[in-house]
């Protein structure tokens, strides 16, 4: 697809619309920022009217008006919340804990395992002793709970190779690890990521090795173009497909949520 | 009945904050409630060398480390969420001189439990695993880092989990949307970390954007989650928040959220900035005047005014909140 | 947006109550927010051999002890406080048919936030070093007991501490002042251990006092401290603590206090209690003439009654209440 | 004194006014319900009007309104706090935490180390195998958390031979356990029991053994009586004494707080 955008809709909407698509009616889903925020609410907007949306600022029941919010404490959500709690409540008592179905987060790296680097880049390994990155990035946030505690969770990540990495330099929020059931050294309660949702398509984790294959593309993209911007040896699944375009009605509800358009700006 | 401890911002930072000292605030989320005020006259006062414990990165903390006051700082969120990254504590922790050790938004606020309820450690099932557990900026040479983020074995099942350091700051500077003269706070939103804060801290301040009446928190007192006996001391300074918001008060000041971010991207930016709106006012009527009257009447627009509604008879009028403080005595 | 919780108080133990089960309530003090209608209801039902855990002892368990129908319990405090003892618990325990298992009133919330937290222990520094420790009713051989409040040394320090058990209850039955037809639940009065509940419990229903239309929680989302996302189901039913009190509805029933501690001393006292004030009522209209016009007149004029004042306004009728029920699909 | 109550006041009045004596105006301090909370509202009604008095319900801000109250949470000290919060962050962030300056107690059973038993009245010993005790009292509650965290805290008992034994059957709350150091095998952030303050007089812990001796006897009572009633052979303080009286402002300040005389129907 190019930026002329013959298809009427952007790789940005098309990535909120597949995000969206893995969340399910009744789930408990939290949610950051941004495209993530957008994503899961066109879910609850199209086909899960009972989504029980939430983001870490223990801030309940509402739905974003007059835009995007410009965090996740911006009034622009607060305004229609039904409870306002604390972050301990929301990542601790409600993600941490497993009781969350599902969580969106998104990432600056991301690797064949599904590792997240949101801390910094650094000019080659870190090596033995800690050192400042060169651009140091937005940590942790929010992302290492979930991706610890929610029962599954979902990774988006604009497809370029500078981003799907073989191994990310830091772990900020973990993936698979080393692969196989390497969380389970750990006890997390969470089972990790479950789909990377990119701007060109969708991997999934394999059953049993849990390296990230490619399990679908966009109508816009195609298995070589995701290879090519991936920097592992992209194993294709046997099952991979094109992934169906957005539906008109789809489209509608994402650009209701999405009013002041962040995701029709986005380059793409 | 304890006498009101109503005080002068600057006779709080006077009083309270000393060079190398342990300052917690940002117990708000990036482009919330945060004493943002509070880090402006730390600025004024010359205060150095700070460690600052931050739940999440705010305006604040990046002006601290942007002007150089802050040489470490223990976060979750670093960043300014969809603003951007936080370019005056970029620049601290790029450059070296400020050492940034990395939790998450978690982490922290049990490390703030952890250290209300004095406990020597806090369980954590969140951190390991990762690089937050083990790169540690404090401790740089060790690597897997133990000491930030150690390994306990839990009695039970026998099984390892996670032992976060707690945190006791010496001081909490905490914004509060409402106060009443003894320190009894309401807070509208989210309280993120702001009442395990309250309580982990050695000595809270807390900075209001009003005071009101004690009649309004005897009709409310489910709503004061930060009781006057954990409190020193009350600064009220309307708008302690901006640029960032503070629900039911007014919005986040779009514009002055990136001005002020693009002007911390560089020293002499940092320079200009700290010049035009930290140095420049005398006062809160200066301080006003700074932000200007056209903008404070464009982000007291706000569509979340609504939930001031039932305790806006109880706010005191800048004189009356005079005479009371003229008779404190904290 | 979910769909109404609402349903009656016989369905709610219908559905969500079991013999054998591990049920939580009073997760308030002895006098004051129990559900202790709920109580009622699972004798109405005939449930057994629960195993209760409450903060601490109130009515509810003292009748639930008393009546054989809980063969466990976990405590902090196990009295009526200056009511006196409780005689249907102390009778279940003193004879043995209850096993009581003796915490305080700070390791009983403690354990119930680490089953919030679903972390595998919590730590303690109380308890440890006295019999709450050393003596164990459920494991009476263990002595000194280290099933019950095991040792752990902190990693950073080397030095031992406690370790409690997490608490994770098959149900909570918890009582708010008020809800809206979804769970948003507004508790007046202190929460004791409310919050840690709702978020340990596996699943939780709320018993309310009074109905609110959900204008009023999005006015006051500060005060919902139980969100609908952890709510199972909402039971609307007056005088739900009776005879103890709710603040801004009603006082304790000193009268009643006495006679139900009184009747439950004895067997057959208890017996006469069950059939006069357990099985005597349909529902709720029948429940409230069992309490009386006159007594429910006397103990809602309490002096807390300001305290519901600003909520007033937004309370259903009994008639829009059943409205709602009747299209509730929980 | 004999029940004639010659000396114009009762014994738990004496025994109340004693134990606020020992209250420090600007000090925090906790109360249960009954005779504690009138000994310590009395002391900021009296001497300590600064006195940041609080109970473990999280009830903060207020005194009792219409009579003492039924129970920590009731409506009588409900209704005027200023602060409503729960049992964890008054039991553990204020005084588990160390925070509280003082905490008053009560007590079932006191034995010549300070502990405390408040949970049952076995025959005899308990023995290698816990077994339910012929009267089951009313438990540890908050005291087990007060008499580890606070600063320093007070006991009040009536002084009868039954309750002053050598050594309880169970700790519900720990004094000095064994005596001396031993209260440091633990780690408690308090302090332990300064005083117990019963209805003949005062005992306090000798500094280096932390056995109890008798510190002060009410005007109305004497060592003889004192001795003959603690069970364990009492030791006499090298500058024992005399209480002093109450004065006419303390009994008034009492009064005025024990408004419906629950102290002076006491027996007494």
């Amino acid at each position: 697809m190019s930026k002329a955008n013959p298809a009427g809709y952007t790789r940005q909407e098309m990535m909120a619309i597949a995000t969206g698509r893995e969340l399910r009616d009744g789930e408990l889903a939290i949610f950051g920022v941004g495209l993530s925020m957008l994503a899961g609410f066109f879910a609850q907007a199209h086909h899960a009217p009972n989504l029980r949306a939430m983001t870490e600022g223990g801030v309940y029941g509402s739905t974003p008006v007059g835009g995007l919010p410009w965090g996740i404490e911006c009034n622009r959500i607060s305004t229609n919340a039904t409870s306002f709690t604390s972050g301990l409540d929301a990542l601790g008592c409600l993600v941490g804990s497993g009781r969350c179905d599902v969580g969106i987060i998104g990432a600056a790296q991301v690797d064949r395992y599904g590792n997240v680097n949101t801390t910094g880049i650094w000019d080659g390994d870190i090596g033995p002793t800690y050192r400042t990155p060169k651009t140091r990035l937005t940590g942790a946030g929010g992302a290492n709970d979930i991706a610890c505690g929610a029962k599954h969770y979902l990774i988006m990540v604009a497809h370029e190779p500078k981003r799907f990495v073989d191994r990310v330099t830091y772990i900020s929020s973990p993936g698979y690890l080393d692969g196989g059931n390497a969380r389970a050294r750990f006890g997390f309660v969470g089972g990790g990521p479950s789909a990377i949702v990119t701007t060109m398509g969708i991997l999934r984790p394999h059953p049993d090795t849990r390296e990230f294959e490619l399990d679908a593309w966009f109508s816009f993209s195609s298995a070589e173009e995701i290879i090519a911007n991936t920097g592992w040896p992209l194993k294709i699944a046997p099952d991979a497909h094109v992934v169906a375009e957005p539906t008109d009605a789809e489209l509608a509800a994402l650009r209701t949520v999405d009013e002041t358009g962040a995701l029709r700006r986005a380059p793409g | 009945m304890p006498p009101p401890k109503l005080i002068s911002l600057s006779e709080a930072v006077h009083r309270y904050t000393w060079d190398g000292m342990m300052y917690a605030s940002g117990a708000a989320l990036p482009i919330g409630s945060d004493a943002v005020v509070f880090g402006r006259e730390l600025l004024r006062q010359g205060r150095k060398d700070l460690h600052a414990i931050f739940h999440c990165n705010s305006q604040q903390l990046n002006l601290l480390a942007g002007a150089g006051a802050a040489t470490r700082a223990e976060c979750g969120f670093t960043g300014l969420e969809v603003f951007g990254f936080a370019n005056g504590l970029r620049r601290a922790t790029e450059s070296g001189r400020l050492a940034l050790e990395d939790y998450s938004n978690l982490s922290m606020p049990l490390r703030l439990l952890g250290g209300a309820l004095n406990w020597p450690f806090v369980p954590a099932t969140v951190n390991v695993g990762s690089d937050l557990q083990d790169r540690s900026a404090f401790a740089p040479e060790e690597y897997p880092s133990r000491s930030k983020i150690a390994a306990v074995t839990d009695p039970f099942s026998g099984r390892q989990i996670g032992a976060l350091r707690p945190l006791k700051p010496d001081l909490a500077a905490i914004h509060v949307t409402l106060s009443d003269p003894l320190g009894n706070a309401i807070m509208l939103g989210t309280e993120w970390s702001r009442f395990e804060l309250s309580r982990a801290a050695k000595r809270v301040v807390l900075v209001a954007d009003a005071i009101v009446d004690g009649g309004c928190v005897r009709q409310f007192p489910n709503l004061v989650r930060i009781p006057e006996i954990v409190v020193e001391a009350v600064v009220h300074w309307p708008f302690a928040a901006w640029p960032q918001s503070s629900p039911g008060m007014y919005d986040v000041d779009e514009e002055h959220m990136r001005f002020m971010n693009k002007a911390l991207a560089t020293a002499e930016g940092t320079s200009d900035y700290i010049r035009d709106f930290v140095s420049s006012y005398r006062d809160v009527e200066g301080y006003l005047d700074m932000i200007g009257a056209a903008k404070r009447e464009e982000i007291s627009k706000t569509a979340t005014a609504f939930l001031l509604d039932p305790y806006r008879r109880w706010i005191m009028s800048a004189e009356e909140v005079a005479r009371v403080q003229a008779g404190a005595t904290p």
